[in-house]
């Protein structure tokens, strides 16, 4: 076995171990009336649980893996003069120790993360107008058309507006059949398209866990 | 069962009003100012006020990533030891100590992911990143199939129940169905090799794909109009509280 | 040709001729490696010909002119409607030739490679790596190789090398100079926010309808949602999900605010759950906010007492999955690592579950990872606009979801309804009595209960008219300063259109500020304009400072020497507002007019309060700031036309163009 | 739909995954009769890679939010395998392309997919974490003025906070390919981006761009599984008619039937 191959091994093995259980544990229902189908179906849980309990452990974990990146990168900019790099580690150490020192206190988020983050949601607005302008710069085609008419549509039938009624049903019509049509599909797509990938990932097919 | 009336818990939330007021104040006034200052991208890459917008971006990057910690540390990590050292309880069926055991496992995987740059290790960390990832992903098939693919599936074939009395039901059923159908259809990866020039599709195919296509972009459309409105929300609170301290 | 323009972005003169500069700092001075070059031409070759046939598709609208076309760059129609398909092989070849390039020239340089390329790259000092548009990373050098790079340096010119590295580690404020082109995006962007800054500036302004009341009939759920958290009691734990970050504030903080208020008034315990981080410090904030309006009658919600916090769910649906497979563990710890003293077996011992969600993935994964565990429970859910339509989705396939509130005017509406529920007047007398109000909506125990009860939903006899009460202001007040003595409130009753009650009339004629307490220390409340009238509650110590009502259920202090006091018949209080809103007797009804000034704004509202503020129920509903609610439906309103005008216009203008362009190469061919 | 049967569905569905993602190797290997449609702006990125190359500017991979240990591991590892092979062809250039993500676990994912793609030493500081969402929009927002990138690829999962990366990109006229697992960003991307995928595609993005057969086969598998949903969930609709109108159900279903292939027919039309 070399050196992608342990790693291989414990996807598989583990990926194996937790499919069966997150899939099959906890319904008893699946093996038949009868004391021993609960037994089973407990037991089935249990490495479910284990590996659950452990993955999110080290999922919240892996902030500190950001966080040391994010550091190593700023810090290696601020070696190369980057001002703003300052800027955020100056910001990252401020709050660290505000924190520290004012256990509790959220003002730093009211006064600070919440209306930047906010303004930043805001501009979303001009952006996504003026970008909605230019669909037929870049798809001057009938699919752009139909778009744009499908954006208009919508819009138009969220105003409260009396005379815009009939938009308005047409409006919800489009939501309610065409557009939930289309969500669905695009929805379905990117289930199957992931259960198609997991069950490769399961499989220990995936270049992530070599190298 | 009540909620644990624990002795003095978070008795002491009521705000002192007095020192609350300056808060508020200066609270205001720095929002106001990171507000102006995100805003200043509009105007764009012009001397200085180009500078406000990246100012306020990375100022905003840091604190995010701060709280994260922070958040992660006093909100998951320091309730999962409190939990752990109480023996009456487990996360498992195996009972107290396995949660220990797991909690370790746990923080030395971190460490491990940590040092997943260090070439020499790779075997190590690879493995463990590898436990992440399936877990992951047994979680999103499950998640995909339970959750989405088959009850999604499942509703978009059972029609609405008397459908001969309301034929605009019947209709919309029968839309939404062909709509799902062929904008599913749309996504068909394979197509067959017609010679040296290049791959095509029956007369057919391509009709239903076409057809597939007017839904798919009419729902991407619904939904960028949604996301509009969104931000329209979230901007015109954004410019009230502008107008606010304005006033104020 | 199939190069797009783009007349609102910055000019880019982009390849052609080995650009003025487009190799930076040290690399100016480095010669080329001889395999670049030779790369290219060769890649070139091969690519050129053979870009597939999208050439065809119409022109875009070359507005500026005299500018160098972009290199074949980004082609517009290659949905997949118009393009031609093409066997892989060829796209294969073009790529594995680019990868057999790279590998070749890698080859040669493999063994000065070897050396970094097994050292532990965390004791790597970063800084080598990235400069600035640097020529060549220098880890890929060997180090005979960074000695001659060091050597040319000094060579060809250390000066001009370092300044240019300081330029390049300065702030550099922005590539691009700022140009013409990017007017019309300013001008636009300009004409969005200032349409959406109308109706805050003046009330002129107001285009179109506010939301209904009520909800609609075909709002899948809404009502039923409403009923829902409406028939809670004082056993009920409701689980909620604060799934939006900061950036959503603007959009959820009030529905959220709203449940929790309802939840809270009805007596029920929220346990706040999410699985974003900052969210939960999000939630503390809104408990804060709902405190701070109810301070004043000491009704302030506790932790651990009046809801919980819990810990927060880390990886998505992974920790939704823990949530719904452990939520005994869950439950357990609060979010600053308490014990809760929660003891659940499983989510169905939850009443209900609200999620409030951000995105719509949010509500995939509740519906995914947690609908799909519980049997019992419902999960009530709110969204924002931009979640809507896949959240619609959801909510119509799957039983166990009820409604969806969608996005700010769902909010309205809501809150509204509350409104309308908790301050409204009981039935008329001769009405029969169908009590509109659980008997259970007081707070806290049983005895509680039964006493609210009883005191307020007692109709009065159908043929008297009640006395006119005196409204028992709340004796707690922590404010020191509060001389106002309770019985000095002459409130009128609803009948009692005659009686004569004290009022002030704002006489300044600048902006009037109404405080939080009688000195000019005190929190600003809100803002009043001359000629606002308000009913007087009391007045301090030395009479230089007014008590008065406002609408949303708060008193402020207003000073005197800035108003005239008058008494007025209730009538001719209401004259001013134009709501006639007190018709029906059998009830003490408090009139509270509120003044909302933003900027020169002046609407009137009136609200009946059922109870006394500070009695306990309704005042978690009824104490809210609503004073920005209307202006923001109005700005939503006009941006929103204004959106549809940008977004039409500019679309039909690339439309015109496109079409012209495309007759002029008919015409040509 | 009670557990029972969505467990026995899932166990088939994973069964018969299995089956063809192991298959559809040796199908593949029988090469030449099938192909692969092309997929938006696939034909752009060699474009991309010489300018990158070219320019000295680096290309710039974002992951978004897509998690590693989460709801989109899947989508993560798809765009891993994507940018892979992308970063395998800027081999030649000087600037290692730049990964973001918002997503810490994915950290490793991208660090890996730079390491194994890009051999010419230390990269460690190009993968870059930022938090979440909006502070990545914004990060990406300055970056783009910052690092200059040639052109962006973002394959993973964006909300809407993808106009803002788009709309600086596009202010400095650089190039953008972009696809997300969830609809908002993938409705962003569509009307922003120079090139859009939409949804399932990101899944077949690696397929489009390699030699591999493993992704080659998962595009397979995705066709024979969209093939069997599609009959099936025509059955089921039959099915479905035939329980509540169960004289009409014929005719009804020879009606639908006539009305596909009739829609069918009209928008083959086109083109």
């Amino acid at each position: 076995m070399g050196r992608g191959g342990l790693s291989v091994f414990v996807a598989f093995i583990v990926g194996a171990i937790a499919i069966v259980s997150l899939l099959l544990g906890d319904n008893p229902a699946l093996f038949g009336a009868g004391a021993g189908s609960e037994e089973l179906a407990r037991r089935l849980t249990l490495p479910g649980d284990v590996l659950l309990r452990l993955v999110v452990i080290v999922i919240a974990l892996s902030v500190v893996i950001g966080i040391v990146n994010l550091l190593y990168v700023h810090i290696g900019r601020l070696a190369r003069g980057k001002f703003y790099s300052a800027v955020l580690l100056a910001s990252f150490a401020v709050t660290i120790a505000w924190t520290v020192l004012n256990k509790g206190d959220a003002s730093l988020l009211e006064a600070v993360q919440v209306p930047i983050e906010s303004a930043l949601a805001a501009l979303l607005f001009p952006s996504l107008a003026l970008g909605g302008a230019r669909v037929m710069q870049k798809r001057a085609d009938v699919w752009g058309l139909l778009f744009v008419a499908v954006v208009l549509i919508v819009l138009l039938g969220s105003l409260p507006l009396a005379e815009l009624a009939p938009v308005q049903a047409f409006s919800d019509w489009l939501m309610a059949v065409p557009v939930n049509a289309g969500a669905r599909a695009i929805l379905l797509g990117i289930a199957l398209g992931a259960a198609v990938a997991g069950v490769r990932a399961l499989l220990g097919q995936d270049r992530a866990y070599r190298g | 069962m009540p909620l644990a009336r624990c002795a003095g818990a978070g008795a002491k939330q009521i705000s002192s009003d007095a020192a609350g007021m300056m808060a508020e104040h200066t609270i205001a006034l720095v929002s106001f100012i990171l507000t102006l200052m995100v805003f200043s991208y509009v105007l764009g890459d012009l001397p200085l006020i180009g500078v406000l917008y990246r100012v306020a971006v990375y100022i905003f990057v840091g604190m995010a990533a701060a709280f994260t910690l922070v958040v992660s540390y006093e909100g998951l990590i320091l309730p999962y030891l409190q939990d752990i050292q109480n023996t009456e309880t487990s996360w498992t069926a195996l009972g107290n100590s396995a949660d220990i055991y797991i909690f370790f496992t746990a923080l030395l995987f971190g460490l491990l992911l940590l040092l997943k740059p260090v070439r020499s290790l790779a075997w190590l960390t690879n493995s463990v990143y590898a436990v992440v990832i399936v877990v992951g992903a047994a979680v999103a098939v499950v998640g995909a199939l339970s959750g989405t693919l088959f009850p999604l599936l499942h509703h978009t074939v059972s029609i609405p129940a008397n459908l001969v009395a309301d034929f605009g039901a019947l209709l919309d059923a029968l839309i939404i169905f062909v709509g799902v159908m062929t904008a599913l259809f749309y996504f068909h990866y394979q197509v067959r090799a017609t010679g040296a020039a290049g791959g095509g599709q029956s007369r057919l195919a391509r009709g239903f794909r076409h057809a597939g296509k007017v839904f798919i972009v009419t729902a991407l459309g619904a939904i960028y109009a949604s996301t509009l409105l969104t931000s329209l929300t979230i901007l015109s609170e954004r410019i009230s509280f502008l107008f606010q301290f304005g006033v104020a | 040709m199939s190069e797009e323009f783009n007349w609102l972005e910055y000019a880019e003169p982009e390849e052609s001729a080995p650009a003025p500069s487009p190799r930076r700092g040290l690399s100016r001075f480095l010669p080329r490696l001889p395999r670049r070059p030779r790369i290219f031409r060769t890649l070139r070759l091969s690519f050129r010909p053979r870009l597939p046939g999208l050439l065809r598709l119409p022109r875009l609208p070359r507005l500026r002119r005299g500018a160098q076309p972009a290199p074949k760059q980004s082609s517009a129609a290659d949905l997949l409607g118009t393009q031609d398909e093409r066997p892989l092989e060829e796209l294969d070849d073009r790529l594995q030739m680019l990868r057999e390039r790279s590998a070749a020239s890698l080859r040669s340089e493999a063994e000065s490679r070897q050396a970094l390329y097994d050292v532990d790259e965390v004791l790597t000092a970063p800084e080598i790596l990235d400069k600035p548009g640097g020529v060549i990373s220098a880890a890929a050098l060997s180090k005979a190789q960074q000695q001659q790079v060091e050597l040319l340096k000094d060579i060809v010119g250390g000066g001009a090398a370092q300044a240019n590295e300081v330029s390049g580690g300065r702030i550099r404020l922005g590539a691009p100079a700022f140009s013409l082109s990017a007017i019309p995006r300013i001008v636009g962007t300009a004409v969005l926010l200032l349409l959406v800054s109308l109706p805050f500036a003046s009330s002129d302004f107001s285009e179109g309808g506010l939301p209904p009341a009520e909800f609609q009939e075909d709002r899948h759920g809404a009502t039923t949602l409403y009923n829902l958290l409406d028939n809670l009691t004082t056993d009920d734990y409701v689980l909620v999900a604060f799934e939006y970050g900061p950036a959503a504030a603007g959009e959820l903080d009030s529905i959220a605010e709203l449940f929790l208020r309802h939840i809270v008034a009805q007596g029920a315990k929220p346990l706040i759950v999410s699985s974003n981080a900052i969210a939960i410090a999000r939630a503390r904030n809104i408990i804060g906010g709902i405190n701070r309006s109810v301070a004043f009658s000491g009704n302030e919600l506790v932790h651990l007492r009046d809801y919980a916090i819990l810990r927060y769910l880390p990886g998505g649906s992974l920790g939704l999955r823990e949530l719904s497979e452990n939520f005994a563990d869950v439950a357990r710890v609060s979010y600053k690592g308490e014990l809760t003293g929660l003891e659940f077996e499983s989510l169905d011992d939850m009443t209900h579950i609200v999620l409030i969600a951000e995105r719509a993935e949010d509500m995939r994964h509740w519906a995914e990872q947690v609908v799909t565990q519980v049997e019992r429970t419902r999960l009530l859910a709110a969204s924002a606009y931009a979640a809507s339509p896949l959240a619609q989705i959801y909510a119509n396939s799957m039983d166990e979801i009820v409604g969806l509130l969608v996005g700010y005017r769902d909010a309205y509406t809501y809150g509204q309804k509350l409104d309308d529920d908790f301050g409204a007047l009981l039935p008329a007398s001769d009405a029969p009595v169908n009590e509109p109000v659980s008997p259970n909506r007081a707070l806290g125990g049983a005895e509680s209960q039964a006493e609210g009860a009883g005191a307020m939903v007692e109709p009065s006899p159908p043929t008297e008219p009640p006395p006119p009460t005196v409204a028992p202001l709340p004796t707690t007040t922590p404010r020191p300063t509060n001389t106002a003595s309770p019985t000095a409130t002459a409130l009128p009753t609803a009948t009692a259109t005659e009686e004569s009650i004290r009022v002030v009339e704002v006489i300044s004629p600048e902006q009037v500020r109404i405080r939080r307490g009688p000195t000019r220390a005190d929190d600003i409340l809100r803002l009043a304009l001359a000629g606002d009238l308000f009913a007087v509650i009391g007045t301090n110590g030395d009479g230089s400072w007014y008590n008065i009502a406002l609408s949303d259920g708060l008193e402020g202090w207003i000073a005197a020497f800035l108003v005239e006091e008058k008494t007025l018949t209730v009538a001719e209080f209401l004259a001013g507002g134009g709501e006639a809103s007190a018709r029906n007797p059998g009830e003490r009804v408090y009139l509270r007019r509120e003044i909302i000034a933003s900027l020169g704004k002046n609407r009137p509202r009136y609200y009946q309060a059922r109870g006394p503020i500070g009695g306990d129920i309704p005042e978690y509903v009824l104490l809210r700031d609503r004073s920005a609610e209307v202006p923001r439906l109005e700005a939503m309103t006009l941006g929103t036309l204004g959106a549809v005008v940008i977004i039409a216009g500019g679309n039909v203008l690339y439309a015109l163009g496109a079409l012209r362009r495309r007759r002029r190469e008919a015409d040509i061919e | 739909m009670d557990d029972t049967t969505v467990q026995v569905y899932s166990v088939l569905f994973i069964a018969i995954t299995v089956v063809l993602v192991v298959t559809a190797r040796y199908f593949q290997a029988r090469r030449g009769r099938r192909m692969q449609r092309q997929l938006a702006g696939m034909d752009q990125i060699p474009q991309w890679l010489m300018q990158s190359i070219e320019t000295g500017k680096p290309l710039h991979l974002a992951f978004g939010g897509a998690g590693v240990g989460g709801d989109n591991t899947p989508a993560a590892l798809a765009a891993a395998e994507f940018f892979h092979h992308v970063i395998q062809n800027a081999d030649a250039s000087d600037m290692p392309p730049l990964v973001t993500m918002s997503a810490p676990a994915t950290l490793p994912l991208g660090q890996g997919a730079l390491r194994r793609a890009w051999r010419k030493g230390n990269t460690l500081s190009r993968a870059q974490w930022t938090p979440p969402d909006l502070a990545y929009a914004g990060a990406v927002s300055a970056s783009v003025a910052d690092d200059e990138p040639a052109a962006h690829i973002m394959a993973g999962s964006f909300g809407a906070e993808l106009a803002l990366m788009l709309d600086s990109a596009d202010r400095r006229g650089q190039p953008s390919l972009a696809v997300s697992d969830r609809l908002d960003g993938g409705a962003v991307a569509y009307a922003l981006a120079d090139h859009a995928l939409i949804g399932e595609e990101l899944f077949a993005a690696p397929s489009a761009i390699s030699t591999d057969e493993g992704g080659r086969a998962d595009a397979a598998a995705l066709d024979v599984w969209r093939g069997l949903i599609i009959l099936g969930a025509a059955v089921l609709l039959l099915l479905e008619f035939s329980k509540q109108l169960p004289l009409l159900s014929w005719q009804l279903a020879l009606g639908a039937a006539a009305v596909l292939i009739a829609l069918g027919l009209i928008f083959s039309r086109r083109r």
